[in-house]
């Protein structure tokens, strides 16, 4: 899986739990509880669907790491290396 | 004029014939009633044993140009104007090579030869219709009549009474036969009628009208030709109410909760095929063997007829739409 | 030999009950004959005969409601050998080989192809997002390019998701407006603030979900939920209505939890019972309420049960929140934002997370001192997480 | 011994509706049947068979073969403090009838500027299926959908019979009531307490979301056989009956084709200016931007009713039919 599709599924998962918003439209290092109004529960759905979706183990603890869109990549990617 | 004979001339062919027509009559509706308990006919059935009198009597005032119109109770009066056994029981059973080409059933039958203009399951439907093809014989100064059928039921109705002041009004060539059997469906005669003389009616609207036992043939055909030969001297329509009773139930899903057993019974004795019969061989006028020969050569028909309809063809599915409107000719 | 079977009356018979033999086996028969009484629909109805012959054993028992066709009875002919002893077996009638099944009638839904088709959803998404329909490949009728085959992104934000059928904002608004106006002209509110320290009950939650795939993790606010919902059981006066000028206590605790709508507004649905629900239980049905108040699908009896109210500022809010109370609820909570914040701790001062809880209460039927002492039941109970 | 009376009862259509009409004549003594037959003969559909000895021939009332009289005599009977339930034998005949519908019954209220009020229960048998042909068999409660000032029924459930009438006589205005002759024999289980029910809203009678089809009265049955066949090749039909043709609860059917963007009508009237028609046009105003397929219609031919059983059923809606229309919207 390449970077790319590692952030198309980071930016449809963020518009799935807000739809009403564009992901690509704010930059790489916002913090998306900020740009995307996200609660706690958003985003625990957020990580509900990048489990579902490329199968890798988020533990609570790495939730911080998830927080921007640049951030999540980067996380992502590594898990899956 | 050829002899329009007011009186019917009781010739042993003339009555040999009334008694094969109202026998070819209840023959070939005693075997509907067998086929419809076999699913070989369908819709609603309605059959006229015990009614066959005045058909019969009627038609025989009728000529060929004369036009008819009847009710949803019509195989006896198809049979006796002559549209052929056949072609009325392909209709029955709804094949192609049905009188109606199967698309109406025993209570649509309609024959153009023999100007027949329909079975109708409408109650009153048919006398507007009446009024309207008399007008068309009056307009074009024909010298033809329609009979048109209809129950005594019919009466209640409003298109009775707006088309009998309708022909009285403009003196058209309408006979009007009321067929009396006391009960429309299961509704007696008194339970809907506050005149339950149903001449009466037609007389308020200044309309020859007269009583007659429609269970006496002979009776029923010597009204009609009077009438007959009225209307056509042009003295505008005439009603015969024609007393009668129905053997059997209104539709064959009938349980006759409205009518005695008993009363049934006690009017069987007076049917008209029982009592012309009983009559002639009284009177010594036809002989054993002349009912025995009418008998057989109308079971071979009904058996014919019946052949006729099992070999009949369904009309194909792709024809569906097909009758529904005509393209105006070229 | 010839059956007797069960007439077909009528069109809308579809079947009889045989009551009655008017001939017993044995008996000769003549066409005509009326042979037993059939009870249908429309009343008992005699059934005659078509054959000549003599009437045989009967086939259905008396009181047996049987289908048109099925035989009643065999009619042999007169002087012919009785048949063998065991008939043969009854068989339902099939359909008749009259009637032939109809072919379905040819619909015609879309026209032949012509040019792109684009459904007319597909056009109202693709115009609002701006998208290209090149190179899309369409699976509608026809090949016609339909709302399913946009990217994903657009069709998430098509109006399915955003309109919301049910919650109109505007008209929520105006509701929203009401009732407060209603709740601060009538009811008599009290004040009550308490800092609660969730630094034990944070760590537990950490532990547990550390276990746990995301699907079964658990949020803070389903265990503040929890706590409140216990800690009602000796507060009754918190948790009813306060109705023509009297309280009525709710023997039910259904949890009004405020759930904040992306695009403004605010509902407050009821999580049902949320004192009988275990924690998972308790999260599910959070979970379950805020995913249908984002898609609009909230039933409107939800929005009536609730018998007080939770609300929750969640990790990106302020120290404390003042609530106002929903009529005719009677109270309030208020959950701040937890934050690490020094804290005396055995003598010494420790980082703790703390969090404020306010209570919004009805004067007219509690007083500061009971509802004191129900934040701080509040604050017990989430001290002890594991019984939760 | 304790008995726990049993929760359902076993019933058909018929019955229901013979229960509906004791419920009614019981609790109001205002409430009277009139009409061809319902007395004596015990109702040509046998729906009111036995009444007659249970409530007498004042309130079990036959009348004369005059349509156009007794309608009209129910209104005036409405008018005047009573709450008289006309049963007109089929639609058929209720065209003898339609000039008292349409003139007085419909328009007495807006014409006395809201002074009289006509409280009349009409119900009538419909519908194609017992190869009754072309004077017996057509499906017009589209026509009195037409008309303001009427509410029209048409209960397709054993539910729905045993509870509108007694929903249509709380109602203040004249009510139409279509049963469908296929119907009358339909057996099926319904609770022992059933009684009144809701009118005005639709059912969705089974759940789906790819494609919603939408009904009433004899087609339902059709309709929830093609959901049936559907379902098995991967297509989640929506089934609406729409148990009210007047006035239409457009807001389930919008809400419904909003979601699944499909929409098949079935209506046994003829496709021309049906009642299918209207709820096309009604989805084409308020739902057009949320479709993906044209909308389809399944009605029944251009063609009178015929006699003869295979061209009967060609004729009409099939579970066939609906399903190869209901594929297609999914291009299919």
């Amino acid at each position: 899986m390449t970077r790319e599709d590692i952030r198309t599924a980071v930016l449809e998962g963020l518009s799935n739990i807000a739809p009403e918003t564009d992901p690509t439209s704010i930059g790489d290092a916002a913090d998306l509880r900020e740009a995307l109004d996200i609660d706690s529960m958003d985003f625990l759905n957020f990580v509900i669907a990048l489990h579902k979706r490329l199968q890798v183990a988020i533990p609570e603890v790495d939730y911080p790491k998830l927080l921007t869109i640049g951030g999540a990549v980067d996380y992502l990617d590594a898990k899956l290396a | 004029m050829t002899d329009p004979a007011i009186k019917p001339h009781l010739t042993r062919e003339h009555v040999a014939e009334l008694l094969r027509q109202m026998v070819r009559i209840r023959r070939f509706e005693e075997k509907c009633v067998e086929l419809y308990q076999r699913e070989k006919i369908r819709g609603f059935l309605h059959v006229y044993i015990g009614e066959e009198a005045i058909a019969v009597g009627i038609m025989q005032a009728l000529a060929p140009a004369d036009t008819v119109i009847a009710t949803y109770r019509e195989h006896g009066h198809a049979i006796a104007r002559g549209v052929p056994m056949t072609t009325l029981m392909a209709e029955m059973y709804g094949k192609q090579e049905g009188c109606s080409r199967g698309r109406g059933g025993s209570m649509h039958v309609f024959d153009a030869k023999t100007r027949f203009y329909g079975g109708n399951a409408i109650v009153g439907g048919g006398l507007p219709l009446a009024v309207g093809t008399a007008l068309a014989d009056a307009m074009q100064k024909r010298p033809s009549v329609t009979a048109c059928f209809f129950g005594e039921g019919a009466a209640a109705e409003g298109e009775f009474h707006e088309s009998m002041n309708l022909a009285a009004l403009w003196k058209l060539p309408v006979l009007f036969v009321c067929e009396n059997n006391l009960y429309a469906m299961g509704t007696a005669l008194a339970l809907s009628e506050s005149e339950t003389d149903i001449h009466h009616k037609a007389e308020s609207y200044r309309m020859p009208a007269e009583v007659v036992d429609g269970m006496d043939v002979v009776a029923v055909e010597a009204a009609a030709r009077k009438a007959v030969v009225a209307i056509r001297a042009g003295a505008g329509p005439h009603f015969v109410e024609c007393r009668t009773y129905r053997f059997r139930g209104h539709s064959m899903f009938d349980s006759e909760l409205y009518r005695d057993k008993a009363e049934v019974e006690r009017w069987k004795p007076h049917g008209p095929i029982e009592r012309f019969g009983a009559w002639l061989r009284q009177n010594d006028i036809l002989h054993e063997a002349a009912f025995q020969a009418i008998e057989t050569e109308v079971a071979a028909e009904v058996e014919a007829a019946v052949a006729f309809a099992e070999a009949g063809t369904w009309e194909p599915v792709a024809d569906l739409t097909k009758h529904v409107t005509l393209e105006p000719e070229s | 030999m010839g059956e007797f079977v069960m007439p077909s009356l009528g069109a809308d018979m579809d079947a009889g009950t045989l009551t009655e033999w008017l001939k017993h086996p044995g008996d000769a028969i003549k066409r005509g004959d009326v042979i037993a009484v059939v009870e249908t629909q429309k009343g008992a109805i005699e059934i005659e005969a078509f054959e000549e012959g003599v009437l045989d054993r009967p086939l259905v028992e008396l009181g047996t409601k049987v289908p048109v066709g099925t035989p009643l009875a065999f009619i042999r002919t007169a002087g012919a050998p009785a048949p063998s002893p065991v008939p043969s077996e009854i068989k339902l009638p099939e359909t008749p080989a009259t009637k032939p099944v109809a072919p379905p009638i040819a619909v015609s839904v879309a026209p032949p192809a012509i040019g792109r088709r684009v459904s007319p959803a597909a056009r109202k998404i693709a115009a609002e997002h701006g998208l290209s329909l090149e190179g899309l490949k369409g699976t509608g009728p026809g090949g016609a390019i339909i709302s399913t085959d946009l990217p994903q992104a657009a069709r998430a934000a098509e109006p399915r998701a955003a309109k919301k059928p049910g919650i109109d904002l505007g008209e929520m608004r105006k509701a929203i407006a009401a009732a407060m106006a209603r709740s601060k002209r009538e009811i008599p509110h009290y004040y009550l603030s308490h800092p609660i320290d969730l630094t034990t009950a944070q760590q537990w939650l950490a532990d547990i979900n550390a276990g746990r795939e995301p699907p079964e993790r658990i949020l803070l606010a389903a265990l503040l939920s929890k706590a409140v919902a216990l800690a009602l059981h000796a507060f009754p006066e918190m948790n009813g209505f306060y109705q023509d000028g009297a309280f009525r206590p709710s023997r039910p605790i259904h949890l009004g939890t405020a759930i904040a709508i992306r695009g403004g507004g605010l509902v407050a649905p009821a999580i049902r019972d949320a004192d009988t629900l275990t924690l998972d239980g308790l999260m599910a049905a959070l979970r379950d309420l805020v995913a249908r108040t984002r898609a609009g699908r909230l039933r409107s009896s939800e929005l009536f049960d609730p018998t007080i109210t939770v609300s929750s500022l969640g990790e990106r809010g302020v120290e404390r929140l003042y609530g106002v109370i929903y009529p005719p609820q009677v109270a309030i909570i208020g959950f701040g934002t937890p934050a690490p914040l020094p804290r005396v701790v055995d003598g010494k001062v420790e980082p703790r997370l703390m969090m404020t809880a306010t209570l919004a209460a009805d004067h007219r039927v509690s007083d500061g001192h009971r509802g004191a002492l129900f934040l701080l039941e509040i604050e017990r109970r989430l001290q002890q997480p594991d019984t939760l | 011994m304790n008995e726990i009376a049993p929760a359902r009862i076993k019933t058909t259509y018929r019955e229901a509706v013979r229960a509906a009409i004791r419920d009614a004549l019981t609790a109001d003594p205002k409430a009277f049947l009139m009409g061809e037959d319902v007395g004596h003969y015990g109702g040509c559909y046998a729906v009111s068979k036995g009444l007659l000895a249970e409530f007498g021939p004042e309130r079990i009332r036959d009348t004369p073969l005059s349509e156009s009289a007794f309608v009209g005599a129910g209104i005036g009977a409405a008018l005047n403090g009573m709450r008289p339930i006309v049963e007109v034998m089929t639609v058929n005949f209720s065209l003898l009838a339609l000039d008292q519908i349409l003139n007085n019954a419909a328009t007495l209220l807006h014409m006395s500027g809201g002074q009289f009020n006509v409280p009349l229960v009409i119900r009538m048998a419909t519908g194609a299926g017992r190869q009754l042909a072309a004077q017996h068999s057509h499906s017009l409660e589209g026509w009195y959908a037409h008309i303001p000032g009427l509410k029209v029924l048409a209960p397709a459930t054993i539910e729905d019979a045993r509870g509108m009438l007694l929903g249509a006589l709380k109602d203040p205005n004249p009510v139409l009531i279509f049963e469908h002759v296929m119907l009358y024999n339909m057996e099926g289980e319904i609770a022992a307490d059933a009684g009144a029910v809701e009118t005005g809203k639709a059912a969705i009678r089974r759940p789906g979301r790819d494609v919603t089809l939408i009904t009433y009265g004899g087609s339902l049955a059709k309709a929830m056989a093609a959901a049936e066949t559907l379902a098995k090749e991967r297509i989640e039909a929506e089934v609406i009956d729409l148990r009210t043709l007047r006035p239409l609860d457009t807001a389930t059917i919008i809400g419904s084709v909003a979601r699944t963007r499909r929409a098949v009508v079935v209506d046994e009237g003829w496709k021309t200016g049906s009642l299918a028609a209207e709820v096309t046009a009604t989805i084409m105003e308020q739902a057009f931007w949320e479709l993906d397929a044209p909308v389809a219609r399944v009605c029944s031919a251009e063609v009178p009713i015929p006699y003869p059983r295979h061209l009967e059923q060609a004729a009409l809606p099939q579970p066939e039919s609906i399903a190869a229309a209901a594929r297609a919207t999914l291009g299919r």
